[in-house]
């Protein structure tokens, strides 16, 4: 069981903050593959929040399948076609 | 020799004048028959305001009928507003969703 | 505890038969032999289960209940004890719809595994996917597995139509699956703000919660998810705002591949629907709006399905329209209209089915199925000709076809409620309906051949279809014809077959309508 | 002043996904982009999902030995939106994959990712 302490707390207000510019950055990126990064490395915030919502099995799937599943998808689409963004 | 149009020319002047550049083609009835019907539904419609308020539907008809006589052609206006554009469509949907939303929370 | 109460054994058959046969058909591959004898096998026994099954539930985590003798519909939503039961119904509603779509089916498997050459295997599977998923959606009473089923069928929608090949409908089902991310997530955050208004997943249960409790803060959040199960509602049945999207996806893909697709979405719309009066009727203005967007649906479509050149899109638009007409009937929510809506559900997929197989035969001729290039056919294919145009009459509403029967009452239960504006659109869309179909099965069947050329020579390069070899109609298409003609003849003729089957519903459902 | 809790956190962390997201989908031209853009969506409403689910103070739902049920009914998070979410973490993956071949297909024909481009409308 997870203590909800001050601290705790101010971990997940970076999280948050985190998930939102890792959200915009993502999709402000001209250069794709940096773009799927940052979602990979948004989505570990995301894991982070579900643990802290008491969903540990969830936070596990999600750091798996966002960090190297979904990125890894995008990253084949982007070989197979181009990798920055055409004008 | 002033020539002095009858009505019926004034019509199919006017008629084969929204199909352009596109000339002669079966469409045509197809364009002619849609914008009939587009304006018979649309009167319609502003008819069935009435469930709401009899006023209001009495103004919306006189509006309708207004508007369709300004937007002449109303088919064209209605073929290229459902085009199958993504960001169009996706466009359109937002909207709608805001109206649900709007429309039904005025009923509570 | 009352422990009497057992899982029936055909629903889980319905929906894993068609799992096991895309499994099995999509290792086969290219062995074309083998995939046309066990896929024809499964889609048989898919008709024969929905006809010997008798009536029931499966539940996956439900408690038994207290009284067993209460237990009488599940669409009575005053079922006590059920918690968090994640729970299927097979009666007399789905065992119509589900029967009519094994139908399809077999006659579409039929079609496809005598047509098709390449990559025949997956294909097959993903019709037979379609099938689960509606399956799914038609039986289910609760929003978890309602909303896996609408995923699953967007997923498989997008690969039927990318299936032909063509560049149009790999984007048509691009454009269909990045809405179908929309809307699958709209549908998730309804089922979240449903779970987090009520605590119960099943739809029966959430019903019982809103009436009896009271939600007086609360109920904005009802108003919300109403606008995304809305959302979700326009995308399976391609209602207004979708309605270019849809129409893309019924004219990009095959059209025996259509055929089933359209079923497909009917019943999606048919299943969402009744979810949604059952929730939300009851809330002022909610079927106001489904009505309104029901009459813009058939205006929208017929209007557009007027411009089109080429009977393939003509149809496509006239599904879209003609869907109009079912939740028209499910958004009135009367016991008549009710009635009417379902039936139309039923004689829609029939005789939308015959025109789509039409359109098929029609490609078989070698010239494509625009009315600018085809011509003549009537002269090298009469039996066709006869099909198609009955096929249209049945469309249309025209006496002794189905049309008439479910679209009388759908009019007069319009009447009955004091909307006579309603009625009126029908009348129209059925007339219209009649024209838009009559110009290009002129064009293509009735015009005799030789003058094709003059019209030809008027044509814009890009538009003329490649003209193609002709082959010989396989017989398999006349026999499905055939049946389909004769089964939207004697449904014209005795209503009271199909009908019986949808009053139950109709009666456990049915709101009066306050104007 | 209202308490600020994970909860109400992670609400206002999801309205931003879905936000962001929906706003991507709309108005980002590269199909690539529209992809994550759908992502960033689903991952805000798998957030939203949880966030409905939990409880103030709760436990994890894992029945501990030595729990009497009641005990555990009263404390544990809600199940329910747990087993949601985990479906549409699945559902996203399978959509994405889906997407992605679809764009690798359109790219192939097209040339390009533009969805102004390779999207645009066309007349019949």
């Amino acid at each position: 069981m997870i203590e909800l302490s001050a601290s705790f707390m101010v971990v997940a207000y970076i999280m948050v903050v985190g998930i939102t510019i890792g959200a915009i950055a993502a999709l402000l990126q001209k250069d794709l593959l940096r773009a799927a990064f940052i979602s990979g490395a948004e989505s570990i915030a995301l894991a982070f929040l579900f643990q802290a919502l008491l969903a540990p099995d969830l936070g596990l799937t999600q750091a798996i399948v966002g960090t190297v599943l979904l990125p890894g998808i995008i990253i084949v689409g982007i070989f197979k076609t181009r990798r920055t963004e055409e004008e | 020799m002033v020539s002095v149009d009858s009505l019926y020319d004034k019509i199919k002047r006017w008629t084969v004048e929204f199909v352009g550049g596109r000339g002669y083609s079966n469409q045509m009835t197809g364009y002619m028959t849609g914008e009939l019907q587009t304006a018979v539904f649309t009167l319609i419609l502003a008819s069935l305001f009435r469930i709401f308020s009899i006023p209001l539907a009495i103004v919306l008809l006189i509006a309708v009928v207004a508007a369709i006589l300004y937007f002449a052609p109303m088919i064209v206006h209605i073929e290229r507003e459902s085009s199958n554009d993504l960001n169009r469509v996706l466009f359109w949907v937002v909207i709608y969703f805001a109206i649900i939303i709007a429309v039904t929370l005025w009923g509570r | 505890m009352i422990e009497s109460i057992s899982n029936l054994w055909s629903i889980p058959l319905l929906v894993m038969i068609p799992i096991f046969a895309t499994i099995i058909v999509n290792l086969l591959f290219n062995r074309n032999k083998a995939i046309k004898y066990i896929s024809l096998i499964s889609a048989l026994s898919l008709v024969v289960i929905t006809l010997l099954s008798p009536y029931g539930f499966q539940w996956f985590t439900g408690q038994p209940a207290l009284n067993p003798n209460t237990l009488t519909f599940t669409f009575d939503a005053s079922i006590p004890a059920w918690r968090m039961a994640l729970e299927f119904y097979f009666g007399p509603l789905q065992q119509a719809l589900i029967f009519v779509m094994a139908l399809i089916l077999v006659l579409v498997i039929g079609i496809a595994t005598n047509g098709l050459t390449k990559n025949q295997g997956p294909y097959i599977g993903m019709i037979f996917l379609l099938f689960a998923s509606a399956a799914i959606i038609v039986m289910v009473n609760d929003l978890y597995h309602l909303w896996i089923g609408v995923e699953i069928g967007s997923l498989v929608v997008a690969g039927v139509v990318a299936a032909s090949g063509e560049g149009i409908s790999q984007k048509a089902a691009l454009k269909y699956t990045f809405f179908s991310a929309l809307s699958g997530a709209g549908l998730a955050i309804a089922l979240a703000l449903i779970l987090g208004l009520t605590g119960y997943s099943n739809i029966s249960d959430a019903i019982r919660y809103i009436q009896t409790t009271n939600l007086n803060g609360m109920s904005s959040i009802l108003y919300v998810a109403f606008g995304f199960f809305t959302l979700s509602w326009i995308y399976a049945g391609g209602l207004v705002p979708i309605h270019p999207l849809k129409s893309e996806v019924y004219g990009a893909a095959f059209p025996h591949g259509t055929a089933m697709l359209q079923t497909q979405s009917k019943l999606m719309l048919v299943a969402i629907g009744l979810v949604m009066l059952r929730l939300f009727g009851s809330l002022p203005f909610a079927r106001e709006v489904m009505l309104s967007i029901s009459v813009l649906t058939m205006m929208l479509g017929v209007v557009m399905a007027l411009l089109q050149t080429d009977l393939r899109w003509i149809l496509a638009y006239l599904i879209v329209s003609h869907s109009g007409l079912v939740t028209v009937g499910i958004s009135l929510g009367t016991y008549d209209a009710l009635v009417g809506g379902l039936f139309q559900a039923v004689n829609d997929v029939l005789y939308m089915s015959v025109l789509l197989l039409g359109c098929e035969a029609v490609y078989y001729l070698g010239n494509g199925t625009s009315t600018k290039t085809a011509a003549g056919i009537a002269k090298k294919a009469p039996w066709l000709a006869l099909a198609v145009v009955l096929g249209t009459f049945a469309a249309s509403g025209i006496p002794p076809f189905n049309g008439f029967q479910s679209e009388i009452i759908l009019i007069q239960s319009a009447l009955k409620v004091g909307l006579p504006e309603v009625a009126v659109v029908i009348l129209i869309l059925s007339v219209t309906t009649f024209i838009a179909l009559f110009r290009a099965i002129y064009s293509i069947f009735l015009r005799p051949a030789d003058t094709t050329h003059l019209v030809v020579s008027g044509l814009i390069p890009s538009e003329a279809q490649e003209v193609g070899k002709e082959t010989p109609i396989p017989r398999g298409l006349y026999l499905s014809l055939a049946i389909l003609v004769v089964i939207t003849l004697i449904l014209g003729v005795y209503p009271d077959l199909v009908i019986r089957f949808l009053t139950p519903v109709a009666q456990a459902v049915s709101i009066p309508w306050y104007p | 002043m209202i308490e600020v809790t994970i909860q109400l956190l992670s609400f206002f962390a999801a309205a931003a996904l879905v936000i962001i997201g929906i706003t991507g989908m709309l108005f980002l031209d590269n199909l690539i982009k529209k992809i994550i853009a759908f992502i960033l969506l689903s991952d805000g409403v798998n957030l939203m999902l949880v966030a409905v689910g939990y409880v103030e103070g709760g436990i994890v739902s894992i029945l501990l030995p030595g729990m009497s049920p009641s005990e555990f009914a009263s404390k544990a998070i809600l199940v329910f939106p747990v087993g949601i979410v985990l479906t549409n973490i699945v559902i996203s993956v399978s959509t994405t994959a889906v997407l992605v071949a679809l764009v690798i297909m359109l790219y192939r024909r097209y040339g390009t990712l533009k969805s102004s481009k390779v999207l645009k409308e066309e007349r019949r």
